[in-house]
């Protein structure tokens, strides 16, 4: 049995770098395209000064960097910031014209793929179709932790999706929904900035045996926690564990996988996240989308060690590669 | 996120005009991964040795562009970029004395998808550049 | 198949009168008489004043009012106001000496079952079990929503329990843990404040589904939700429905019941939970302690209506023995 | 809980002192189902007209005890009790004039098993009592 998943890489996964400006966008395609991550996935509000205003020198210089390395611009993160005014919210119609920009710009890059927030209504998204599906462009709603296939405000998306039937609508799993162990890169975070490792060890025991973790928060604040310890206890609730078999529940419309990961290993596997389980399951699910890495570790690591997001990077191919490998002839 | 760099070492320094030290300015980062358009940046509060700058005395400019910290509300056509140093100025006369400083940056950004406002705070022990 | 349960009510419910100087505890414990729920509790810090000193007399009137009407002290609620102190909490030692001080207080009255606030950590009950088992008194960890048995804070106690294995510790569970479906007089309340009915609706039906109400939070904030929108979706955390079975779990260590209620309907049955299935489940496990009532309606209902506790605690007891009867021979 | 009772009407009323109005006074009860050592009372904000009553200026009594307002942190061995009417004294030299005003009274108190402060907020139109 063969596959028809391709692997890419979200520039999101060199944010430290980019923060840093040690590495430009055309430095990441190289590091991409030399470890076989051909898919490129940009988030233009990191990547692109003076947005939403992109010149057409900033195109040309994105369409040689792919013809330079041979990769190709597949998928485009966009925000919705309804919020961008003080005191009101952006109207139904700006958030539709706001999305239908993004889709303009995603044509500009050559990119198919969008990126909705999670945020983004599915009143806005089923009003954006059309032009989405004129522009030949999807718009992929991001599910990530802690949200999921039925979870009230999905069951709204999916209320559109059923009604309007598009092919423009699809969903845009992020694999941080299947976070098996409370990941150690945010654990040891907490004991560098204070956390009791009595607290700290409550809040990953009861991760990693499933257990309450909603009620980790009350129990934090009972034993007297500080910021730090209440944010742990917090963050408890932000990852979840899940049977990657989830993703079948809705695979006929997953036309795109953000590849979380925290921490990969010296030993080749993420520490958290159980990628065996997750390339199987895609695979027998018939997914010819791209797994697209995405890097996140960096936030919890950056205050006592160097961030190398181009080893994590690597080391995440190697893996998929691997993984991949055992389904292909 | 990225709280260790948002206040930028060696640019801590007196703002002179005209001969006569005016104040004092700051280089510093959002603490966000993607840039945020100026209307959304509700608060980047100084505080030097525990004296915290009043918003009305303070400038906020990046990549050339200067505003009043109290009305970047209305600026849907600038942004501050992911990583961008943006220098604040604050209006003080005499400026800051030689030496270290006691300097804390508190920012409020109003991140849509978020119930509550992102930012955070960040503090270093700093020295007036020349 | 008999069953051993008495009927009995926590002053708690008349917390509106009390509030408004309309009734006195004495007259509370004539309502109670009238209608057979001859267990009487009390939370000191309700209803005697200058609490925590005690005068004889005060004492005096109270064993007076119990002969007068027939009733019985029972159980006493107490807190522990860890934060007493602006600026500290209490210390371990002080806490524990605040516990003995509501067992002196407890035996004072003649009530044996102190309810613990479910704040109250472990050890300090671990450390005030022995002083309670000779005062003849037991300390009752209150397990109330969105707590159970497999909480992370009530494995703690568990542990405890199992460790110290005194007769002293157990459970007084609050059945607000068994609420099938969303409390009108919760969701009518934030109509009444201004909320959208459809995000009424749909906090209520997530509930009532049996849905993620933990997604509820991030719908309402995407929806745009004022205050008493996200107030309501944050109630629907804490509230929680399970099935009643859960009270067999640690029915041998369950020794008093707070009988929890938030409307009593003109047809005489619990709007919201299901009081029929929960009397069966405590009597097939052998409870023989007392269904304490302890309304909670009045805080949601006080804006818009006149609120008669003595009218709701009737109608609950009216049930109570309705069911009950049906075990009786 | 209890929030349209926590201002007392009939109780606004303007406080004279030997034959000088002083300031002004209201009745408070406390939003809350138990009553509460008055240490854990960390705030009793009392506006009127707009006008927030600074805290120094703002005296506390409970059953004849008076306490200034600023220093209920100290007080551990006195209690508001359910449902008790607290008197409230602003220092406001001349008072408050007749009629309607409109009355603001914010709580904070520190209810230890809970995260977050408890109190709240209640408004009236309170008209001014001989
Ligand atoms: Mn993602
Ligand atoms: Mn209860």
């Amino acid at each position: 049995m063969s596959h028809r998943i391709t692997r890419g890489v979200s520039l999101y996964s060199f944010q430290e770098e980019f923060f840093l400006r040690t590495m430009t966008v055309r430095d990441a395609v190289a590091v991409a395209a030399k470890i076989g991550a051909l898919d490129i996935e940009i988030i233009p509000e990191q990547s692109i000064p003076g947005f939403p205003h992109v010149s057409d020198e900033w195109v040309r210089d994105w369409h040689d960097t792919m013809a330079e390395f041979g990769t190709r611009p597949l998928a485009y993160d966009f925000f919705l910031d309804t919020l961008r005014h003080p005191g009101r919210r952006l109207t139904h119609d700006e958030q539709v014209a706001s999305v239908r920009r993004d889709v303009d710009l995603a044509v500009r890059l050559g990119t198919t793929k969008l990126r909705a927030i999670i945020s983004t209504p599915a009143e806005v998204l089923r009003d954006a179709a059309p032009y989405a599906e004129e522009a030949g462009v999807q718009l992929l709603l991001e599910v990530h932790a802690p949200f999921h296939y039925a979870h009230p405000w999905v069951l709204r998306h999916l209320e559109v999706m059923d009604a309007l039937d598009s092919p423009a609508l699809g969903f845009m799993p992020d694999l941080g929904c299947f976070v098996e162990r409370f990941p150690r890169v945010a654990s040891e975070r907490a004991l560098r900035e204070g956390a009791r490792p009595e607290v700290v060890d409550l809040v990953v025991k009861t991760y990693d045996d499933h257990g309450d973790v909603h009620g980790l928060m009350d129990t934090v604040n009972y034993l007297g926690g500080g910021p730090v310890e209440v944010g742990l206890a917090r963050q408890a609730t932000h990852y979840t564990w899940r049977d990657p078999r989830m993703l079948l529940e809705q695979i006929h419309r997953t036309h795109h996988v953000q590849a979380k990961f925290y921490e990969m290993t010296d030993e080749g596997t993420e520490y958290s996240i159980p990628y065996d389980r997750i390339v199987d399951v895609l695979v027998e699910g018939g997914f010819s989308g791209c797994l697209s890495s995405e890097y996140e570790g960096n936030r919890h690591i950056q205050d006592a060690h160097p961030v190398d997001s181009v080893e994590q990077v690597t080391r995440h191919h190697a893996m998929l590669e691997r993984l991949l490998a055992r389904h292909e002839n | 996120m990225f709280e260790k760099y948002v206040i930028v070492p060696g640019t801590l320094r007196n703002v002179v005009e005209d001969g006569r030290t005016t104040g004092f300015e700051l280089g510093v980062r959002m603490p966000y991964y993607r840039g945020l358009g100026l209307s959304m940046v509700e608060d980047v509060a100084v505080t030097v040795d525990g004296v915290r700058a009043a918003p009305e005395r303070t400038t906020f400019t990046v990549h050339g562009n200067s505003y009043p910290l109290t009305g970047l509300g209305e600026v849907v056509e600038d942004r501050w970029e992911l990583g961008e140093v943006a220098t604040v100025a604050v209006a003080h006369p005499g400026g800051l004395a030689p030496g270290m400083h006691d300097v804390e940056v508190s920012q409020r950004l109003r991140i849509s998808y978020m119930p509550v406002p992102g930012g955070g705070r960040a503090r270093a022990a700093v020295e007036l550049s020349a």
